[in-house]
């Protein structure tokens, strides 16, 4: 099958350093891929880079493909425009405005596999944002407002969704709602990549996963093959040291 | 009191004018901004003079060079300027066109040594303060104010007056020596409205007149390429019935065409100077003068043009009287002295320079400007 | 290498090697007994002295905003004010009261103060637009009355300030020209640069950068934010008073076109157009401008013009001026070498 | 004497209680463990006890009373914070950010700089050779030191506003989810740094999601939930509190 | 008497209230400042003059003509500055718009020349009288644009997703691309709106009284007042304030020396700073 993005040697440098070096991804409809590594490993810039979105200036070259669609060149906004929606990491909502505001801003694009999700649907997913509904996001807690950034990515209706470490400041018991909730809908047909850092919590969802060093892909396999990686093993599933 | 001034010259006095070559002669004038056209018409009137002396030789059996500079109505532009031309060596300095202009560069040309002789600026303590030596061509406020005075209280026999003041040296002093004329004679200054210079929009200050519903209302606006037009426009339209009067010397035909012409009909003030108006039409240098203006610029010259003239011409015959360019005797061959059949005839100077004329009243008719008849100044009016 | 927290950050210079301070200190030396000899070196036409004596007095006004804009990172366009307190306190002191100039000094710098202090509460809270709006309000207030109050010369200005003269060895020091200004000038400038240089090393200049870059984190770390940009905003007025100090005795006449959008824009292009942040910035930006104005120049209106025209064109192409320009051609050259 | 204790803390936003009534107490070598899901009310607790916010209740400060005491001079007398969000002068480089924590107090006055400019030169030795040693200390790179914390790889980023927070030496230090974002190896050298200042004797108080972590390190825990506590002791008594795992942990953990 | 100075305040702040729209828009919704404003104005009105007197194009044609060039110029401004407002670099956006400012008057002034002009337009010649109050037609247009221009804006920016898309670019032009917003276009779309407005207020307010290249920065400090005293962004406040402070400047005059009256204006402005800045700069 042709996947619905296919990422081919792609490389990102900030000015002589070299954060993702050659890296290709492929995500089937309706799959869920995974992507860990250390910090610093290149995670985010890869998946700003597929987005075609960054706050730095990084150089980009290799190609990008959504659905055959030779995306690459095109700037964010249009690729947001196409369902390729990102959820960056840190900030990703708009401080200023009030959730509501937040939910309503985005124009489901048109022309989309995926279902667009109504500003009630999400507060189902989030029942913590429905008294907040009425808040300015500078005031909301960490948590509430990447509730909110992943909220409005469902609303753009995505084919493709990015979610990088969504589960960052989340409480656990968050952290396992929301992949599982992901993973119903990639059930329902949506594909997702997605960078986590908590790669047991990762592994549980993913279909694949591709680990990431030095901006290089180092291991990939199925969710069941990467249990069993020793590298992935020793570097996130033991505990803290000694 | 020590009048200081800007540092002149660097080591070695490189400000010093040349003793051979052209003799070259500075001219401050407003060449942009609200009067920047009407500093333009000086600015030509004094080079037509400067060609007509140069072909008849020159001054000393050197030619004039004219070296102009813009003020832009602004004193801090014009003590630059008077600054440059100092540096440049120029044996003297003519023009100005406002007031404050000429009183911030007195200090700086008196220290530097050279002449300047003030073709239009009005303000009274131009003359005997900072440059003993000052003169002056044009009838400065104490006239300006006494031709006013006389027509608001004697002809239009008002009982009370309201001002429309330009705020600075030229409008305050004027409506100040005006009200010092108007008071003796019981009439009242029922309201004073000030603007700036630069004002071109003069409503609020007329419905402030119309509230204090003069009888006569007197204003001094010396833009007159923006601003006096706009004012005598707006005043006519503004439905206060009370007759206009404005300062002498500020009514140009230039100003009545910007007002509108017609539009402006009824509006009164007075002037020194009428190109083909007896008895200046007789007299021949103005007749020369003016035929080599209207060839230069295509029309006839107004007052400004003439005092232009009028000061190239005096200042000539008094350094060839002086037998140098140096600024005391030059500046004394003009003191208290006659000067015949200059452009504007024979006149004299009053011992602080100030040159005498006559100072005819006059109304707009038709969009044309109608001579009345003469106003008498006392001599210790012009002396004052 | 020296981490100077002031001299570096934004602008990303690279780290200077060390140099024996003594050597630096030579260095200065010279550096000043050069600029000394400068106009007569350059043939010491009246020219050259007016121009030399103007660039020392608009270095020393922009280095009172450059003081607010690179370090407390706010666009002040109100030190016109702080220019014309300056130059119309010395004026009518001098005019009409015939205070020599020292204590006409101390009286400039007395009532720029209290000024500064008084827009600096108005303005404790507001931040970027807010804070220059006020600030530009100020002045706009202080255009306005200076040209309708009779007892600060309306708008005709004060004429005929007296020459500089200052004790010196006995007798008294008259600049009766601006060659003989320019060894005030001088001596003015480089302890405005001196007074700058040592306020970047000193805490305030830390604390200023600290709360201009992150005030909530600066709160955190025990600075207190509105002291210190109280403090920055009320130490920068002085300085832009002292070059109006000078400008009314090198010009001999004050007027409100010292409120003039014209200066205003002419102290931000001289901080701006070098680049923010470098403590020869001001001086070699005053440099550039008035040498163009002096020298150079095409006539007001293209004064304007190329006044715009350049702070555009280098802020457009590097939004650190024209240091951003250099170490991008710097790396250019080295990049080929490879 | 404690070195911070807490009574009754409350804080309320408009018409929201953030904070009710909340206590708690930390010394000297020793780790308080906040957790509670989101919005419960953990970051504003810090912003309450640095008087950042207004709040009602007593905060004591090795037995005084900080009572409106402003945020900066709290921090000068040692209780200090790291922000949720990373938090540093992006404007500077890693070194120089680390000397303003020094400079701050031991920089030169104005004055001082003018009339004993060798004296400041001194003053800036030692704070940059203490930005180094506390560098070094918090396990950032000499390589790192002239590079923008921007561009620092994010665990490190964490790391170095930890170090900002601890600057010159702080007595009470207060985290907010120092783990965020970082994994692996990084984790693992956040938790080494957090026991190593406790070993100092500082008494810290640390907000964190990652339950591993919380449990490895912390002495005592406090479970706050819509502002108000629903556990308080130690780790392993708290986390089988049903309430917890109800409100918290969620069946799964 | 009292009529004449309300009907006059009324022009006047019209007149205010056109040339603040603009900015209202630009710095409120959208975070980005442009100190060229004033010289936009002027350019709109000496374009309308230019329009008219060499091409003899009649007042009504001349003032879209006018409107087409400013807008033009606005696009190139925008386009200049686009990644320096993608950056959010307020300060440099300042001094560069202070720049732009200076370049348009003294560029103005060479094309244009140094010497004052009047716009003829038929309306300012219709006298009308209410009571003791005249006033001309021209007067009246401007007071009918004025109202017209902020029922527009308001609509659009209040009704419609592109005043949240605004906002949202306003605070974070990047994120807002992954909301799928084209931030540099929103950009250009306000800026070239506000310049248009400016055009606008000079071209209608230009032909009262003659106009100078030089004239410009009177009219941002005007608009200053009216968008911060109103409070950043709040567009009906905007119109209040504006008329109001035309009314303020007309009976002002009336009991002090109207020189004045700027300085008062501003003097209530930093009062108000005082008392509520965080009034200021927040949004609704
Ligand atoms: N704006 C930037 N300028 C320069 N270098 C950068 C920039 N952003 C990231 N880097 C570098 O690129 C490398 C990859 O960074 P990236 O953020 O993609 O890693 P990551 O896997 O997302 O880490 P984390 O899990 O902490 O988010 C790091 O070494 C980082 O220092
Ligand atoms: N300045 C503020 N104004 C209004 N409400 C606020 C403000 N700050 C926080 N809140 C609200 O108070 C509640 C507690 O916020 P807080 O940041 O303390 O949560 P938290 O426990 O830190 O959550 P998280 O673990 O997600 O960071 C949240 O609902 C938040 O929306
Ligand atoms: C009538 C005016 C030309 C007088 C001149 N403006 C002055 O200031 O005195
Ligand atoms: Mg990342
Ligand atoms: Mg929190």
């Amino acid at each position: 099958m042709s996947a619905l993005l296919d990422v081919a040697d792609l490389r990102v440098r900030y000015g002589h350093s070299l954060a993702v070096d050659g890296v290709s991804v492929r995500v089937g409809a309706g799959e869920l891929v995974a992507v860990a590594g250390a910090n610093g490993a290149g995670k985010s810039t890869l998946v700003d880079a597929v987005a075609g979105w960054s706050r730095g200036r990084p150089a980009v070259t290799g190609s990008v493909r959504l659905a055959g669609q030779d995306v690459g060149r095109l700037a964010a906004h249009r690729r947001a425009g196409l369902g390729l929606v990102l959820v960056p990491e840190g900030k990703g909502v708009f401080d200023g405005m009030t959730v509501q505001e937040n939910l309503r801003v985005v124009r489901p694009p048109r022309g989309t596999a995926g279902r667009p999700y109504s500003v009630d649907d999400v507060l189902d997913v989030f029942p913590r944002l429905r008294e907040r509904i009425a808040a300015r996001c500078s005031t909301l807690s960490g948590g509430e407002r990447q509730m909110v950034a992943i909220g409005r990515a469902l609303r753009a209706a995505p084919r493709l969704l990015i979610l990088d470490e969504p589960s960052v400041g989340l409480a656990p018991r968050l952290v396992v709602e929301v992949l599982t909730h992901i993973r119903d809908l990639v059930d329902a047909g949506l594909s997702v990549l997605l960078v986590e850092q908590n790669v047991r919590a990762a592994l549980e969802v993913a279909d694949r996963l591709h680990l990431l060093d030095q901006g290089r892909i180092v291991a990939s396999g199925t969710a069941a093959q990467m249990r069993e990686d020793d590298r992935v093993a020793q570097a996130y599933l033991g505990g803290l040291g000694p | 009191a020590n009048t200081g001034s800007a540092p002149q010259g660097g080591s070695g006095g490189s400000g010093a004018a040349s003793t051979s070559g052209p003799v070259k002669v500075g001219v401050i004038v407003p060449l942009s901004g609200p009067a920047g056209p009407n500093g333009q018409d000086v600015l030509d009137a004094i080079q037509v003079q400067a060609d007509v002396i140069n072909a008849e030789g020159g001054v000393l059996g050197r030619q004039l060079q004219i070296v102009a500079k813009d003020d832009q109505s602004n004193p801090a532009n014009g003590v630059s300027a008077a600054t440059q031309l100092a540096s440049e060596g120029v044996s003297v300095v003519m023009g100005g066109w406002n007031s404050p202009v000429t009183l911030a560069i007195q200090p700086v040309l008196v220290r530097a040594g050279i002449l300047n002789i003030t073709t239009i600026p009005q303000n009274a303590t131009i003359l005997g303060n900072a440059d003993p030596d000052a003169v002056r061509l044009n009838a400065g406020n104490a006239v300006g104010a006494y031709v006013a005075g006389q027509y608001l209280a004697k002809n239009l026999g008002a009982k009370s007056v309201g001002y429309l003041l330009e705020n600075d040296a030229y409008g305050k002093d004027l409506g100040a020596l005006l009200t010092a004329q108007l008071q003796p004679a019981g009439v009242a200054v029922a309201s004073e409205q000030t603007f700036d210079y630069s004002a071109t929009d003069f409503r609020v200050p007329l419905s402030n007149i119309q509230g204090a519903a003069p009888q006569a209302v007197f204003s001094a606006n010396a833009a007159e390429s923006s601003g006096m037009p706009a004012l005598a426009q707006q005043y006519a339209r503004s439905g206060i019935g009370a007759p206009h009067v404005a300062a002498l010397g500020t009514v140009s035909p230039k100003v009545i065409d910007l007002a509108g012409g017609t539009a402006v009909d009824g509006l009164y003030s007075a002037d020194i100077y009428f190109p083909d108006v007896a008895p200046f039409n007789g007299y021949p240098e103005n007749q020369k003068f003016a035929d080599a203006f209207r060839q230069k610029t295509g029309n006839p010259p107004d007052k400004y043009a003439a005092l232009g003239a009028q000061s190239v011409d005096v200042w000539a015959a008094a350094v060839t009287k002086a037998g140098t360019l140096d600024r005391q005797p030059v500046a004394d061959a003009i003191h208290g002295q006659t000067f015949t059949d200059t452009v504007m005839g024979d006149v004299t100077f009053t011992d602080k320079g100030q040159m005498q004329t006559k100072v005819y009243a006059f109304t707009v008719e038709g969009g044309k400007i109608k001579v009345l008849d003469e106003v008498p100044v006392p001599a210790e009016v012009w002396n004052s | 290498m020296t981490a100077d927290v002031a001299t570096r950050g934004t602008t990303g210079a690279p780290a200077a090697r060390r140099v024996p301070t003594w050597a630096r200190a030579l260095l200065w030396v010279v550096l000043v007994a050069l600029a000394y000899l400068l106009p007569s070196l350059l043939g010491g036409s009246d020219r050259i002295y007016t121009t030399v004596v103007l660039v020392a007095i608009f270095a020393i006004m922009s280095y009172g905003v450059d003081v607010v804009l690179s370090y407390l990172g706010e666009v002040s366009l109100g030190h016109t004010l702080f220019w014309a307190a300056g130059a119309y306190t010395t004026a009518i002191l001098a005019v009409r009261s015939g205070w020599t100039p020292i204590p006409a000094l101390l009286a400039s710098i007395v009532v720029t103060v209290l000024l500064a202090l008084l827009l600096g509460l108005a303005t404790l809270r507001t931040r970027e637009f807010v804070f220059s709006l006020v600030t530009y309000a100020a002045a706009i207030i202080g255009l306005t009355v200076v040209q309708n109050t009779q007892a600060l010369g309306g708008s005709d200005g004060v004429v005929g300030v007296p020459l500089l003269e200052l004790p010196a060895f006995g007798g008294t020091y008259v600049a009766r020209t601006n060659a003989e200004l320019w060894p005030i000038a001088l001596v003015c400038l480089v302890l405005v640069v001196l007074l700058v240089a040592r306020f970047r090393r000193s805490r305030l200049g830390t604390t200023a950068l600290m709360a201009q870059m992150n005030g909530e984190l600066s709160t955190a770390m025990g600075v207190d934010v509105r002291r210190t940009r109280m403090l920055v905003f009320v130490l920068s007025a002085p300085i832009t008073a002292l070059a109006g100090w000078l400008y009314a005795y090198q010009r001999s006449y004050v007027s409100p076109d010292l409120l003039s959008p014209t200066f205003l824009l002419f102290m931000l292009t001289a901080v701006i157009l070098p680049g923010r942040r470098l403590l020869l910035g001001p001086l070699v930006g005053a440099l550039l401008l008035t040498s163009q104005q002096q020298l150079a120049s095409l006539g007001g209106d293209a004064d304007k013009i190329v006044l715009g025209g350049v702070l555009a064109v280098v802020l457009l192409a590097s939004p650190t001026g024209l240091v951003g320009i250099w170490h991008g051609l710097v790396r250019r050259v080295r990049g080929s070498r490879r | 004497m404690t070195a911070l204790r807490v009574e009754g803390l409350s804080v309320r936003y408009g018409s929201l209680q953030a904070l009710d009534d909340v206590s708690f107490a930390v010394d000297g070598g020793e780790i308080l463990g906040v957790i509670g899901p989101n919005g419960a009310g953990k970051s504003s607790s810090f912003a309450a006890v640095t008087n950042v916010v207004r709040r009602s209740g007593r905060v004591l400060l090795r037995g005084a009373d900080t009572d409106g005491v402003p945020t900066q001079v709290l921090a000068r007398r040692g209780l200090r914070r790291t922000f949720q969000q990373n938090s540093f002068f992006g404007g500077l480089t890693v070194l120089e950010n680390a000397m303003t924590a020094f400079q701050v107090e031991r920089g030169t006055g104005l004055g001082g700089a003018i009339v004993t400019p060798w004296r400041e030169a001194r003053a800036r030795r030692e704070c940059r050779a203490a930005a180094r040693a506390l560098l070094a200390d918090f396990g950032i790179a000499e390589r790192h030191h002239d590079t923008r914390p921007d561009d620092l790889p994010y665990g490190l980023q964490r790391v170095l506003s930890v170090a900002l927070a601890h600057g010159p030496g702080a007595d009470v230090l207060l985290v907010d989810e120092p783990a965020a974002g970082v994994g692996g190896d990084d984790m693992r050298a956040l938790a080494d740094l957090l026991r190593e200042l406790r070993e100092r004797g500082l008494a810290i108080v640390l907000i964190e999601h990652h339950m591993d972590l919380v449990m490895e390190i912390v002495d005592r825990l406090l479970v706050i939930d819509r502002g108000e506590t629903i556990a308080y002791g130690p780790p392993a008594e708290v986390q089988r509190d049903p309430r917890v795992l109800e409100a918290y942990l969620g069946r799964t953990a | 008497m009292i009529l004449a100075a309300l009907v006059n305040g009324l022009a006047l702040g019209a007149g205010y209230a056109l040339l603040a729209v603009g900015w209202t828009v630009l710095l409120g919704a959208a975070r980005l400042v442009n100190f060229a404003h004033g010289q936009l104005y002027m350019l709109g009105a000496f374009v309308t003059w230019f329009a008219i007197s060499r091409f003899g194009l009649p007042y009504g044609v001349a003032v879209p003509v006018a409107l087409v060039v400013v807008a033009v110029l606005g696009v190139v401004l925008q386009l200049l500055m686009t990644r320096m407002t993608l950056d959010q670099n307020i300060v440099n956006l300042m001094l560069v718009t202070l720049a732009f400012g200076y370049l348009l008057q003294g560029g103005a002034a060479l094309l244009f020349g140094g010497d004052p002009q009047t716009i003829d337009s038929p309306l300012q010649q219709q006298d009308l009288a209410l009571g003791a109050a005249r006033f001309t037609g021209q007067d009246v247009l401007i007071v009918v644009l004025a109202l017209a221009f902020y029922a527009l804006t308001f609509v659009v920016l209040g009704r419609t997703d592109l005043g949240r898309m605004v906002r949202g670019v306003a605070e974070d032009p990047k994120l807002a691309q992954l909301y799928g917003i084209d931030a540099a276009r929103v950009y250009l779309a306000v800026f070239v709106f506000s310049a248009v407005c400016a055009a606008l207020a000079g071209a209608v307010v230009g032909p009262r009284s003659p106009i100078l290249t030089s004239m410009g920065f009177e009219e941002v400090i005007v608009t200053f007042l009216v968008v911060v005293l109103a409070g950043v962004g709040n567009l009906v406040g905007g119109l209040v304030v504006a008329i109001g402070l035309g009314l303020f400047t007309a009976f002002f005059g009336t009991f002090f020396p109207p020189a004045y009256s700027t300085a008062a204006a501003f003097v209530v402005l930093l009062v108000v700073l005082v008392v509520r800045p965080q009034g200021l700069a927040a949004r609704r």
